[in-house]
């Protein structure tokens, strides 16, 4: 299935869900989703037979600056091997998206790592901790207004 | 029944199997190298300490700006035109005195990105890999070859300069002179007169400056020198703006093995 | 030996003092030789060359250094740990594998001491081995030596069974305990050895020994106790300096002390393989005794560095349902062959 | 019926242990492997929770070895800059990383680079998924005991690394691949050594193969060990061996294929559970060994094809990128190698994420450990081959 085609069943299943399309003139067309409802479209494209999208490749945050979050879906195919593009834009001051740990166990990990990178709450999860930074750091490292701070537990950071 | 005899005789037949083969080890020849006493050829291509040829160094700050861990710290002083700094080994002329050429090897990653875009090809990576020291700050290379008392000099010679040039603007008051000297960046100091003579310690220190990095590492600048060279240069690394950067040749398709190299080793 | 030193000190208390430190010459030299000896051979084994500096000749010294290190260390004991307890284990579970050699018959002339159950005593007092090892791993305070020593424990009183019982194949066919006897028994040529006595029965009976008492000195395959992979150090984690070359010697006094049983029981001891040729005198006993130990010791070197480890069932599972079944069929097998012929 | 520490110690709240989701019950022990441990492969910590031998839950912590990759990208003041780091990812397969990376780059940038390129990168990639799953069954066989199989795959592993370092002067972290072209064409001998190499490489395996892969009790150790069947590993984004040792038949290398994959003969090896359940550790550990095998035969076909030609024509002399985004997958020797690519046009990364497969296969740890042994825990985490270096960035 190409990317139109996708982007139209998309549009016909969930309607306003469905809030922005890049097909044309970009690498990798995506479609921007309501963050609200990411959850229900994951597990219709994960279980529909037409996308049967199984995979979950890469989940990522991306600080879109301007006061916005995103969350990147980077779905696959395995049995019918096409690709697609989902975004989730969040506002970075109240930054919720509906967790799919439940859709892909894969996302349980990324989650966790888009949490701590960029304080990204995902509605749902079954354990959303700090992954990589120890767990009293504070900020969330990977927005671009995240200052360094000078000291953590009394070690100077900046070596 | 059968199943279990056959696992047991799976069990002692595979052990043998192994035993026949760590047996035949024992006889056949270790590929040991005995390091500290049999030292491997590195290949030509060995990308180890970094050396910077000092003659060549035009000061251009390109290898610092290639390098991603920012190991590399260039300080520079504009010569003025009735110097002439001599010409590179490739015909390049030399517009500026490398004040201060440190390579901070503890930081380096040895990636050797700082290679290629040198337009004179003067730093190299060399084949020495034996160089840890008791003191980290013995392993902050300092390739700069001038001694503080050229420095300095060459800053009032500037200085001086930059005065006359500033002088001459101001009598000709044209607004097109006055725009270019807003655009050089003349280095501001207040007191143009002459540097104060480098202190003795200073001078021991810095006398035996290295032309290569295995006489040892460089002796740590004496606080004299260190304090008063940062005092009178303005901002090192906004002099090669003003010059015409060379562009960045294309990478060579073999890491040049200069023959200086060949002296580095211990 | 007792008599004569009897006559020469006419004192029972130093004599028997004397008797009882012969072994620790052995001992320890060996251990030392025999960490350098693995070293060299698994080295060789794995395309290496092993330790090649220290005191010239293929780092012939390098367990020396090693030792003399180890003696100079800081004796460290964990705050958490139970003291005492701590300080104590390796030398019960040094005193478990030395007092084995009491009964091991070195030479003709040479046995520590001369009892008619040598065999019986060897099996229990090893198992005193298990009470150090135990109380190293529970006074650690450290959850990996107690799984170490937990593991040590299961695995060597599990495997006693099958060394017993093998034990008693051969005890079946000589009628004795007195390992002194038994190798008085296998005087002469080399078909004199046990080993090759009511063959096949015998052999397997052997193979059997070696398989087990692999499992009771902690090695590989069966070094569960220790696995490094696994639990770190096992019971010896939280040892280090003295007390964990203490903990070291006594492994390697132990791997000695089982390939001196096997000798003696299947492999004529200190008899000649030559019958009568290069026979007769102390010296040479002591020389084919020590000499057919080391062997096994290379053996059981050489299987370490062969094979990977069991799992903590699998052990048990090598223990309880292979080795204990066929011990009970060659006991059987020997028991029929002997009333069939007679004796 | 479950008995939690409330029953036996009244007056003392248990603590819910967090990970786990609930208090520890009486027989229950927590056990911390690692972060300092042998078969942890690295700065890895797990919490086991064990009952006897017994794991009843493991708890990774990770984050020991966080080196802020992606915030460093973001701080480069070029494209080129990356790949240093980049190296220093899965630092026993460098190669793969840059790979993956200068592939995307080159999508974004719309460079064609010569064929000459093409083989080599091939051959490096090749190479790197070599000398990485020597070190994974190297280190596996240690994990389960054996030492030696090891020390035989450090032996080997070291011709490989010989010919790099005679080809880019670097043994581990070599920056060789850059955006358009290479850092050094290869030497003139370069052909026959790989030759050489592969005639010498392929009885080794065999020899491995007898000393540790038919071992009966390496066998014993891995089979119906660790079992994930492959639809639980596709849900769990796994890739590389661990998916293909579930059975799964999927490789990027076949199934998408990107640089020039698509000219060689080659068999993807999956897991058939010869020894035990489809999905156990040594079905995981086989497919590395295959693969070894098929990037030998890989090899000889690209040297056998390699042609003549510049290998730096196409380099960019200044990277600067539209702004956009571009997502490209590659087959690393541990899985898929993803990486995300955001660029706002200017000449510094705007965010690169990237997708570690080891990370991703880590995360299915658990399932494939709960109600195994602790020994059977460094199996499976050996059979998974993770390289902390990548797993936390």
């Amino acid at each position: 299935m190409i990317a139109q085609e996708l982007h139209d069943l998309l549009k016909t299943t969930f309607g306003e869900a469905i809030l922005e399309a890049k097909i044309d003139g970009v690498l990798d067309p995506f479609v921007t989703v309501a963050p609200g409802r990411i959850a229900e479209i994951a597990r219709f494209l994960r279980d529909d037979d037409r996308t049967l999208f199984d995979s979950l490749m890469c989940l990522s945050g991306v600080d879109l600056t301007k006061g916005n979050l995103a969350v990147v879906y980077h779905l696959h195919s395995t049995k019918r091997n096409h690709k697609f593009v989902l975004k989730a834009v969040v506002p970075a001051a109240d930054p919720h998206v509906q967790s799919v740990a439940s859709v892909w166990k894969m996302a349980d990990w990324n989650e966790r790592e888009a949490y701590d990178m960029y304080g990204i709450i995902f509605d749902g999860h079954p354990d959303l901790r700090r992954i990589l930074m120890p767990d009293d750091w504070e900020g969330f490292p990977l927005r671009k207004d995240y200052q360094v701070p000078e000291f953590y537990n009394g070690m100077k950071v900046p070596y | 029944m059968s199943r279990y005899f056959r696992n047991v005789w799976d069990g002692i037949f595979t052990v043998l199997i192994g035993m026949k083969i760590t047996w035949s080890h024992l006889f056949t020849r270790a590929v040991t190298r005995q390091y500290p006493i049999v030292k491997a050829k590195l290949p030509e291509r060995a990308r180890n300490r970094l050396y910077v040829n000092m003659d060549d160094c035009i000061g251009c700050d390109q290898c610092a700006m290639a390098c991603p861990v920012d190991c590399i710290t260039i300080e520079t002083v504009k010569s003025t035109p009735d110097m002439d700094l001599g010409l590179t080994s490739v015909g390049t002329k030399k517009r500026l005195y490398v004040t201060r050429f440190d390579i901070d090897i503890a930081k380096c990653c040895y990636c050797g990105l700082c290679v290629p875009p040198c337009p004179t090809e003067c730093i190299t990576m060399t084949d020495v890999y034996e160089f840890s020291e008791y003191e980290r700050q013995s392993l902050v290379y300092k390739f700069a070859i001038m001694t503080p008392a050229e420095i300095d000099a060459a800053k009032s010679r500037l200085a001086a300069y930059d005065k006359e040039q500033a002088a001459k603007k101001a009598a000709a008051a044209a607004a097109a002179a006055a725009a270019k000297a807003a655009a050089a960046p003349a280095p501001q100091t207040p007191s143009a007169g002459p540097a104060p003579a480098p202190t003795p310690a200073a001078k021991a220190a810095a006398a035996p400056a290295p032309q290569t990095p295995s006489a040892g590492p460089a002796p740590a600048p004496t606080p004299a020198a260190n304090t008063a060279a940062p005092a009178a240069v303005p901002q090192g690394s906004t002099a090669p703006a003003s010059i015409p950067a060379p562009a960045p040749k294309p990478p060579a398709t073999d890491t040049p093995s200069p023959g200086p190299q060949q002296e580095n080793k211990p | 030996m007792k008599t004569f030193l009897l006559e020469l000190l006419k004192n029972e208390v130093l004599v028997y003092t004397l008797m009882a430190i012969v072994p620790l010459l052995w001992v320890i030299p060996f251990a030392l030789f025999a960490v350098w000896w693995e070293r060299k051979i698994s080295a060789h084994m794995q395309d290496r060359l092993g330790p090649m500096f220290t005191g010239g000749w293929h780092g012939w010294s390098q367990t020396i250094a090693d030792i003399m290190k180890l003696i100079q260390k800081e004796d460290i004991i964990p705050t958490a740990a139970d003291k005492k307890l701590f300080m104590l284990a390796p030398y019960v579970v040094f005193t478990g594998s030395y007092a084995a050699y009491a009964a091991i018959p070195f030479a003709a002339s040479y046995i520590g001491s001369e009892i008619n159950i040598g065999l019986f005593y060897i099996i229990s007092i090893s198992s005193l081995v298990v009470v150090g090892l135990l109380m190293a791993g529970w006074a650690s305070n450290n959850k990996w030596s107690l799984f170490g020593a937990l593991r040590s424990a299961a695995q060597i009183v599990s495997y006693e069974v099958p060394v017993a019982l093998s034990i008693l194949a051969v005890v079946m066919v000589v009628g004795t305990f007195d390992l002194q006897e038994i190798n008085h028994l296998q005087t002469g040529p080399i078909w004199n050895w046990l080993v090759f006595q009511k063959f096949p029965l015998l052999l397997f009976a052997c193979l059997i020994y070696i398989i087990a008492s692999l499992a009771e000195v902690n090695r590989t395959p069966f070094d569960l106790p220790e696995a490094e992979s696994e639990l770190v150090g096992g019971y010896h984690t939280e040892y280090g300096g003295m007390r964990f070359a203490l903990l070291f010697l006594s492994e390697y006094a132990n791997m000695f002390a089982v390939s001196a049983i096997a000798v003696s029981l299947f492999f004529g001891g200190w008899n000649s393989p030559f019958g009568d040729f290069l026979s007769g005198h102390w010296a040479l006993d002591l020389f084919w005794f020590l000499g057919k130990g080391m062997t096994l010791i290379f053996v059981q070197m050489w299987l370490r560095w062969t094979l990977p480890r069991l799992r903590v069932d699998q052990l048990m599972y090598v223990g309880w349902k292979v080795l204990v079944p066929f011990s009970f069929a060659i006991i059987l097998g020997i028991g029929v062959w002997v009333l069939a012929a007679g004796q | 019926m479950e008995v939690t520490l409330t029953d036996v110690e009244p007056g003392r709240r248990p603590a819910t242990i967090p990970g786990l989701g609930r208090p520890l019950r009486a027989e229950e022990m927590v056990i911390s492997m690692g972060p300092q441990h042998p078969s942890t492969h690295g700065v890895l910590r797990l919490e086991l929770v064990v009952d006897g031998e017994i794991v009843v839950d493991v708890i990774p912590h990770i984050g020991y070895l966080h080196r802020c990759f992606e915030k460093h990208c973001e701080h480069m003041t070029n494209y080129q800059q990356v790949i240093p780091y980049a190296d220093r990812m899965d630092y026993v397969a460098a190669m793969s990383n840059e790979f993956g990376y200068v592939i995307a780059m080159e999508k974004m940038l719309k460079i064609q680079v010569p064929e000459r390129v093409e083989y080599i990168r091939v051959i490096m990639a090749e190479f790197s998924r070599i000398i990485s799953h020597l070190i994974a069954i190297g280190t596996y066989g240690l994990d389960i005991g054996a030492f030696t199989p090891f020390l035989y795959c450090m032996r080997d592993r070291e011709h490989v690394l010989d010919i790099i370092e005679e080809t880019c002067g670097a043994r581990l972290l070599y920056n060789y691949m850059w955006i358009g072209g290479l850092s050094h064409d290869v030497k003139p001998s370069f052909q026959k050594q790989v030759r050489e190499f592969c005639t010498y490489f392929r009885p080794k395996i065999k020899e491995l193969n007898d000393l540790l892969s038919y071992n009966k009790i390496f066998i014993e150790r891995t089979a119906n060990v660790g079992v994930l069947p492959g639809d639980v590993a596709i849900n769990y984004g796994a890739s590389g061996p661990v998916l293909r040792g579930s059975g799964v038949n999927w490789d990027l290398r076949k199934n998408d294929p990107y640089s020039i994959y698509d000219r060689f003969t080659f068999e993807i090896p999956v897991g058939k559970g010869l020894k035990g359940k489809v999905g156990d550790c040594w079905d995981r550990y086989m497919v590395r060994v295959h693969e070894m095998e098929q990037s030998t035969n890989i090899i000889e076909q690209a040297v056998d094809q390699l042609p003549e030609g510049d290998v730096q024509s196409a380099i960019p002399k200044r990277i600067r990128p539209e702004a956009g985004e571009v997502y490209v997958r590659t087959e690393t020797p541990k899985g898929d190698l993803g990486y995300y690519i955001v660029s706002d046009g200017t000449a510094s990364p705007f965010r690169i994420k990237v997708r570690p497969p080891c990370f991703i296969n880590l995360s299915a740890l658990p399932a494939m450990c709960r109600g195994a042994m602790i020994a059977d825990v460094v199996a499976v985490l050996g059979s998974i081959d993770i390289v902390l270096g990548e797993v936390d960035r």
